[in-house]
């Protein structure tokens, strides 16, 4: 899933000392499950703003709303009319519902309450680890399914650098694992160690956000 | 929503310890039904062809479904699997002793032996002609060393003590740290200690030296020689103790035994879930008389729930909302009970409370990202939901 | 010959070769590259000069060697792929063959987040092992990353490094064995102190034949001090100063004592090494103090330094 | 009388609930200008109890959970000085003194306690109301 955290209050704040009508939109998909961006953090940051906001800007109205899914424009239809009545929306979904409420309600300014940060998953509850990097060209067959453009620091492909020390990377030995300690660690287990010896070519990023933009379409679903 | 659900009168006893026994025959006594069930090759004292117990040998259990009032364990025996039902399980499988070689720091030999080693040269049946090897000698017996013994272990490292000085009129030194004579049974035994003219020394780190056939104890106020030294084993948690807890979602403690007593609000053996009872080692330090008072009062503690016959939920109770759910597992992962459950709503997946299981805590209300579940029978100021 | 560089006619002709790091000035200070220069000149083979080292940025690797070049000195430069991607490393891999360079060292390069710009973004288009074959290709087919035809020669002696003591151990060999796949005609290893381990490695290196294929040179670190050493210990992953040698640092006291001691103590490092099968040569990583170069070759008897055609 | 500023006393009832019904047996109340909301255990509370308190006109709020071991569902009193933290730290960006939300662990048996605590965390209000005078007159 998409994993995100609120942004500061305070910069959350910034951009509403003049509303006067805020709507707050929440997302029930990923950062809802990631525990950023579902009902309850939509009530926790309307009422904190509230008190954020109780010298500057203490008649602030704020209207609470969450959606199932911020990023498809159908499930934003019911918003329609809250997002006419306010002055301005503040999402609390990914970066991807940020954007489809700004296309969506093209007159309306739009401000995120979160910073999106990656793909991931929960390893318990409370705590997210990234796990997909999204470079549109997945090798994870060759990697025992542990990513190492994801999760090695400095992307490599060809074995660990010199900062693997006790499975640990050296970027952050208390947060980071070496993801080359787990692969090893994953190839060794599957018997599929000859896989290290091969010379794995620079990769191709362009199926990656660095060949711009992407898109994609399923030829047989447009008519 | 409060209702009454009638529950049969069936229980499991997970495990092969003495106590196991005890608790089973306790609760036949009241009237219940029994699996009584082991991962080990067999069952100690088993009462005869009794018509309310059924036993089971070599039979692991590897999944727990269901809650109070209707667990459904799933067992693997003999390579196949069977499935029983019972509205309780009590959990008595014992501990495990071992040499703690690491704490100890001292080897096994001819002269340094543990407890039980010394009390099977005691009982070797005279008539085999085998020599009596420490008769008359002067034995060393550490307790507390580099760590506190167990009580029971304690207990029959002294009786040990006693019989030695009965039956081969050794001089024996017990050499202690923090002598905790906490229960009866500890009390009585330091007493016929003493009055046998044991004699107990005190140390705080004693120094052990060994020269040529002797031994060498220094302790607070002097150093003892003698020709054998005695040391008790100590106990750990068994080694599936982690892999059971995980199976019934309760908690082991620091120590890694299972969950420790919540002196205030729980009677002793009683876990975080409901229906789920604790008794004797597995749980528990004490000497063997402390064990069976824990073994009857688990049965009794199974008699308090089961006993009227129906079960009825607790006055305030969290309730999801299966529409709002959006299945992120923090609510399951959260409840200390383990009452909230995936469930198949008919047309949803969302996660359910078990009324029964649930006591109303509120930890899943407070974490539920989607504000999906409510405390039923809870009310809170107006100014909670609108400022 | 491959490249025909002063280094690698020393390698070829059988001499344990000497080559000794030469950090650039925070800034374009050419009084400093001067001061350095003086200090390494006739004491070792080539200089390596270091690129962007621990993310600190410097006068860079390119220009700094391109001033050695002009002074008859012999450079080794060291390219990251931290800072650039594929484009930028091989146009500065052409401006450096043209100024006059003749041994490139690919490294990884250390992150970002270790140096004086920890929020910039980072690159890794390649890792070192994809860095040494595109060099090797560049040179021996005439052809860029791209598939392109190179105008004019590449004549670089290929460089790589190798750390024995990072985990995990087995990966280090195999780490090791890929670079010479790739291309790769000498290794310069991190610093050398567990000697233990190192010797584990070397003798793994030497079954498998590997040091047949490239030439090893060992990296030798003089310590300032012990609390030099507990620095390392503490900070630097993938280095491990052993208890003994920490503590013979704290005997040495402070100082100018201590300093002689961290010499001494890496010629003797220096003379143990050249005792290892397939150690054909030391790497001297004087960090930002180059003055004890001298001092420690002389004493490890590596001195006058050889002449070669 | 002059009115003081209103205290939120949050707690566990198990815990908290029942050191309160000691105090009304002794013939001791709470004082007029602290409200008790009860909740079944500490795992209940949520941040925004909190924070609604404050919007509600609370000047202070006090939570009060069980001591560790002593939490009928094991962990709920940690949970409520978690809740307690992350909501303290909304409130210091919201530019709400941190002191103004306390937290205390408590036994059925420390009614005295639970009064003298009340009796202390007025006193502070006074002494630093003064950086913050502006806000409140604002707020009025």
């Amino acid at each position: 899933m998409i994993v995100a955290k609120r942004k500061p209050l305070a910069e959350i704040a910034a951009n509403l000392q003049k509303v006067n009508k805020l709507l707050i939109v929440g997302c029930n998909t990923c950062v809802a499950v990631c525990l950023a961006g579902g009902e309850k953090e939509v009530a926790v940051l309307a009422s904190a703003l509230r008190l954020a906001l109780r010298q500057t800007n203490p008649t602030i109205q704020i209207t609470q709303r969450c959606v199932e899914r911020q990023c498809e424009e159908e499930f934003n239809e019911v918003l329609t009319e809250d997002v006419a009545a306010c002055d301005v929306v503040l999402s609390m979904a990914c970066g991807v519902g940020v954007q489809t409420m700004a296309e969506q309600f093209p007159d309306k300014i739009v401000y995120p309450a979160l910073n999106t940060s990656f793909m991931g998953r929960p390893l318990e509850r409370g705590v997210w680890s990234e796990r997909c990097a999204g470079c549109g060209n997945c090798v994870l067959d060759k990697f025992g399914g542990v990513c190492p453009i994801a999760r090695c620091s400095k992307n490599l492909l060809n074995g660990p650098c010199g900062g693997s020390a006790n499975g640990k990377c050296e970027v952050d030995p208390e947060n980071i694992d070496c993801a080359w300690q787990l692969i090893y660690d994953r190839l060794k287990r599957i018997g599929q160690l000859d896989r290290l010896l091969e010379i794995e070519p620079p990769k191709d990023w362009s199926t990656s956000r660095h060949g711009g933009p992407r898109k994609i379409v399923r030829e047989d679903m447009v008519l | 929503m409060s209702q009454r659900i009638n529950v049969d009168k069936r229980v499991m006893v997970l495990g092969g310890a003495p106590e196991a026994g005890l608790v089973t025959q306790e609760l036949l006594k009241l009237g219940y039904f029994v699996h009584w069930i082991t991962p080990d090759e067999a069952l100690p004292n088993v009462p005869e062809d009794h018509p309310r117990l059924t036993c089971y040998e070599n039979c692991a259990l590897i999944r727990l479904d269901g809650h109070v009032g209707g667990f459904i364990g799933r067992f693997r025996r003999n390579g196949t699997e069977l499935s029983l039902h019972a509205s309780a399980l009590v959990v008595a499988t014992g501990n495990e002793r071992y040499y703690p070689i690491e704490r100890y720091g001292l080897a096994l030999s001819s002269n340094v032996l543990t407890v039980p080693q010394v009390r099977k040269q005691l009982e070797a049946p005279r008539s085999t002609g085998a020599a009596l090897p420490h008769r008359n000698r002067r034995a060393l017996l550490l307790l507390d060393l580099n760590g506190e013994t167990a009580k029971e272990i304690s207990a029959e490292a002294m009786r040990l003590a006693i019989d030695l000085r009965a039956q081969w009129h050794c001089e024996v030194y017990v050499f202690y740290q923090n002598l905790k004579v906490d229960t009866y049974n500890l009390e009585r035994l330091t007493r016929t200690m003493r009055e046998k003219g044991i004699v107990f020394c005190r140390y705080s780190d004693p120094q052990i030296t060994f020269s040529d056939e002797r031994i060498s104890v220094s302790y607070i106020e002097g150093t003892v020689s003698g020709e054998l030294l005695i040391l008790p084993e100590a106990v750990r948690p068994r080694t599936d103790t982690q892999e059971l807890a995980k199976v019934l979602r309760v908690r082991v403690g620091e120590d890694g035994f299972f969950q420790d007593i919540n002196i205030h609000e729980y009677r002793p053996g009683l876990s975080a879930r409901k229906g789920i009872f604790f008794a004797g080692r597995c749980h528990m330090d004490g000497d063997w008389a402390d064990i069976q008072t824990d073994a009857l009062q688990a049965a009794a503690n199974v008699d308090a729930l089961l006993g009227p016959g129906f079960l009825e939920p607790e006055p305030i109770i969290a309730h999801v909302d299966s529409t709002k759910c959006v299945r992120c597992y923090t609510c399951v992962r959260t409840c200390p009970h383990a009452a909230v459950e995936m469930a198949d709503y008919d047309e949803v997946i969302a996660a359910r409370v078990v009324d029964l299981a649930c006591r109303g805590c509120g930890a899943c209300v407070a974490n539920c990202p989607v504000r999906a579940i409510e405390l039923i029978g809870q009310a809170m100021p107006a100014w909670v939901q609108s400022p | 010959m491959k490249s025909g560089s002063k280094l690698e006619r020393i390698l070829a002709s059988g001499h344990f070769a000497v080559t000794a790091e030469l950090g650039p000035p925070k800034g374009p200070n050419l009084e400093v590259v001067e001061r350095k220069m003086q200090l390494l000149t006739g004491v070792c083979d080539a200089i390596n000069v270091t690129d962007n080292q621990t993310a600190i940025v410097r006068l860079s690797s390119v220009a700094t060697c391109a001033i050695l070049a002009q002074r008859g000195l012999e450079p080794v430069m060291q390219m990251t792929c931290r800072d650039r991607n594929r484009l930028a490393i091989q146009a500065d891999v052409f401006g450096a063959v043209a100024l006059g360079v003749r041994n490139l060292l690919c490294l990884t390069g250390d992150h970002q987040c270790f140096g004086n710009h920890p929020t910039a973004k980072n690159v890794y288009d390649l890792d070192s092992i994809q860095l040494i074959r595109m060099i090797a290709r560049m040179r021996d087919e005439g052809r860029t990353e791209g598939g392109e035809e190179v105008d004019g020669a590449v004549p670089l002696f290929i460089g790589g490094a190798a750390n024995p003591f990072g985990d995990p151990f087995e990966m280090r060999v195999i780490r090791l064995a890929k670079k010479v796949a790739a291309g790769v005609d000498f290794i310069q290893t991190q610093c050398i102190f567990d000697m233990a381990r190192f010797k584990e490695w070397m003798k793994r290196v030497v079954d498998q034949g590997l040091h047949e294929k490239v030439y090893i040179l060992a990296g030798i670190m003089p310590l300032k001090s012990a609390g030099a050493a507990r620095y390392i210990n503490s900070n630097v992953a993938g280095i491990y100063v052993p208890e003994p040698l920490v503590k013979r640092m704290a005997a040495a006291g402070r100082g100018k004592a201590a300093q002689a001691e961290g010499m001494k103590l890496a010629a003797e490092t220096i003379q143990e090494v050249r005792e290892i099968e397939g150690v054909r040569g030391v790497h001297i990583m004087a960090v930002e103090w180059e003055e004890a170069i001298r001092p420690i070759v002389e004493m490890a008897g590596l001195l006058p330094r050889p002449v070669v055609e | 009388m002059p009115e003081r500023p209103k205290i939120v006393l949050i707690g566990c009832a198990h815990s908290a609930g029942v050191a309160l019904e000691e105090l009304k047996s002794g013939a001791q109340r709470l004082p007029a200008h602290v409200e008790w909301v009860s909740i079944p255990c500490g795992g209940t509370l949520d941040e925004l109890h909190i924070l609604r308190a404050f919007e509600s006109g609370a000047e202070q709020v006090m939570v009060l959970a069980c001591y560790d071991g002593a939490c009928r569902s094991v962990e709920g009193n940690k949970w409520a000085e978690k809740r307690v933290s992350a909501a303290r730290a909304l409130l210091e960006e919201a530019g709400i003194a941190g002191w103004r939300l306390a937290f205390h662990h408590i036994a059925p048996s420390m009614p005295l306690d639970l009064l003298r605590w009340i009796e202390e965390f007025r006193e502070p209000a006074v002494a630093q109301e003064q950086p913050e005078s502006s806000d409140r007159e604002a707020k009025a």
